[in-house]
């Protein structure tokens, strides 16, 4: 019986109808979800009670219909139609509990999640351009007055200006290199140098800013480099084999720890 | 008259309020900008409650041909909407957004602020950086603060220029927008199953002059 | 849609005079000319007695801040005389700032705190003191503090006044090396072997450390 689910054998009339009005039409559509859209409006359910297995089911038709016409699809399409036979899975499937990651019926509600929230938003741009509109349905003053000339300049300038200006300047240091004199830099073989002396002696997970070099902590300019440098140089000793490296989260410390031969 | 010394009468007092309405009903009226209520009282001889004033304007124009409309923190005349037919003539052609364009902006509107990855994320798509130039140069969105998150992405808002553009007061009067807050549908939602990003908002790596270490590339 | 109507309507009875009067308030303030009573009769629903309309919107100006007047054998809205005062702010001349301005404004919004100096070798071309001078007038940079090094160069940031003048919440906001890449503003990529326009920005009086007396106060 959930073999059968699997099979394309069994698509009913109307999906091919639809599969094909969708084919004829794919380039004209915003990507695969704009189509998982435009599928759900044939359940015609609020979206919040649509059936995502449904769904999952007709684009893979949709997909497999334009194989069969040789319909080149771009790879988002096909990206969408293996994570929607892998969700279409996990709902058939008694869940497996070994299985780590999210459920079935959580990934199934996000995307009607993602769903509704697209068309909400097509819902809101369709009333903010039917609002009433400065130049076409209300008017500013047609004739800014000039009584008194008293002329003052003032200067301008937009941040495209000054983004331009900016861009100008550096577009002309990729052709003249430009270099600041900085003493305040931490090579990364000295940084190197100083880590294959010092974790010969460490055990346990450290953090990595406690092998910073002395003096090079409190100014930020060369705690910037010197940090920069020992996580470059603790890399090439994990890429070595000398070194574990590891960080819980974004942000949190990173730590290190000689590598145990032993396992 | 009087107003040659403004300055040196307004030392004793502030005009009378009627007067004060008048004088901001004129700088309304020469003015095709929102005016904010701190430059209509730079303008206005000292003493003057620019916002008192502004109630009684406005009061005062209620069902008339113009009325006195609130645009974020400026002020501005603008036609009744219902006269709109008289005024083809005013009327400029306006640049035909694309679809894209008008869902970008709808989504930045109501999400902001907002990432370019958030809006992807909401649309399914990426946005062209041709969509996006365009509402930056109309002038209907502008960049605004950084998101603390890894890679510090720049985020967009929507600009004074897009309120008076679609007549609303503040982005709070967007349509819609309560029901869509109270429908979750206005959540950043990630993913089951992936990390939510740490809002880490201050930077040890940032020195005090805030350079950031983007800048230094 | 609305103009459809009206003009079928119309056969049997023009709006009532205080809708008549609105729409002259409407048109005499959109457009940009002073308006005829036979162009705002043609713009009107049939029926309509501009001239009497007109008449009723005048006496209800009268004494208000903006007066409706007649200009040749045209009408319009104007502020009245006596306000004429309110209207200076209104004929201030706005200038671009110059190529030279702007490039040395963005260096001391992306490497603040900066000194003259190393805002030369980013720009390979002297500064001169007319530049720094008017950005220092506009109030968008002022001195930071002293560079702790040889000669001790003050330094330069931007102020509150920039940011807000550029809709920045804060310089960290300013879009980085690869957003502007993004949006396409690295790509006037000069050939290899031509040189920038010279700009010869001359400042004799500066010594090498970029010191002019200027700073030493």
């Amino acid at each position: 019986m959930s073999d059968n689910l699997f099979q394309e054998d069994n698509i009913s009339v109307a999906d091919r109808l639809a599969a094909e009005a969708l084919i004829v039409d794919v380039d004209g559509y915003e990507g695969p979800l704009d189509v998982l859209l435009t599928l759900s409006r044939t359940q015609k359910v609020d979206l919040r009670k649509i059936s995502v297995l449904e769904l999952a089911r007709q684009y893979l038709v949709f997909v497999e219909k334009a194989k069969l016409l040789r319909i080149e699809l771009a790879a988002d399409y096909l990206v969408m139609a293996a994570w929607l036979a892998f969700l279409k899975s996990r709902l058939l499937l008694p869940p497996d509990p070994t299985e780590e990651g999210p459920t079935g019926e959580e990934l199934a509600a996000h995307l009607a999640f993602q769903l509704e929230r697209l068309q909400a938003m097509r819902d809101a741009a369709a009333r903010l351009m039917a609002r009433d509109r400065l130049g076409r349905d209300f008017f500013a003053r047609g004739q800014a007055e000039d009584i008194t000339r008293i002329k003052t300049v003032t200067y301008t300038a937009t941040l495209l200006d000054l983004m331009q200006g900016y861009a100008r300047i550096r577009t002309r240091d990729e052709f003249r290199p430009f270099t600041m004199d900085r003493d305040s830099i931490f090579t990364m073989e000295e940084a190197l140098d100083r880590m294959r002396g010092l974790i010969g002696f460490s055990g346990g997970w450290t953090e990595m800013a406690s092998y910073l070099p002395d003096g090079w902590t409190s100014d930020p300019m060369k705690r910037r480099s010197a940090t920069a440098s020992t996580f470059a140089a603790s890399l090439e000793l994990v890429k070595e084999g000398h070194l574990d490296i590891r960080q819980t989260e974004s942000f949190a410390p990173i730590q290190l720890r000689k590598k145990d031969s032993s396992t | 008259m009087q107003e040659a010394e403004p300055n040196t009468e307004s030392l004793f007092e502030a005009p009378p309020m009627g007067e004060q309405e008048r004088m901001i009903e004129a700088v309304l009226f020469a003015s095709a900008e929102p005016v904010t209520v701190r430059e209509l009282e730079a303008r206005m001889p000292h003493g003057c409650d620019a916002a008192e004033a502004l109630a009684h304007l406005r009061k005062r124009y209620d069902g008339r041909g113009v009325q006195v409309v609130k645009v974020g923190d400026a002020w501005a005349i603008r036609t009744a909407a219902d006269l709109g037919f008289l005024m083809q003539k005013e009327t400029v052609e306006t640049r035909k957004l694309s679809r894209a364009a008008i869902e970008t902006l709808a989504i930045i509107a109501y999400h902001q602020p907002v990432t370019r990855a958030e809006i992807e994320e909401i649309r399914g798509v990426s946005v062209s950086r041709g969509t996006v130039d365009q509402l930056l140069e109309m002038e209907w969105i502008r960049f605004g603060r950084r998101r603390m998150t890894p890679g510090r992405p720049v985020t967009f808002v929507v600009t004074p220029e897009f309120l008076d553009q679609f007549g609303l007061e503040s982005a709070r009067d967007l349509p819609g927008l309560k029901e869509l807050r109270a429908a979750g549908l206005l959540e950043n939602r990630l993913p089951p199953g992936v990390e939510p990003a740490t809002e880490n908002d201050e930077d040890d790596d940032m020195n005090k002059d805030g350079q950031p270490e983007l800048f230094e590339d």
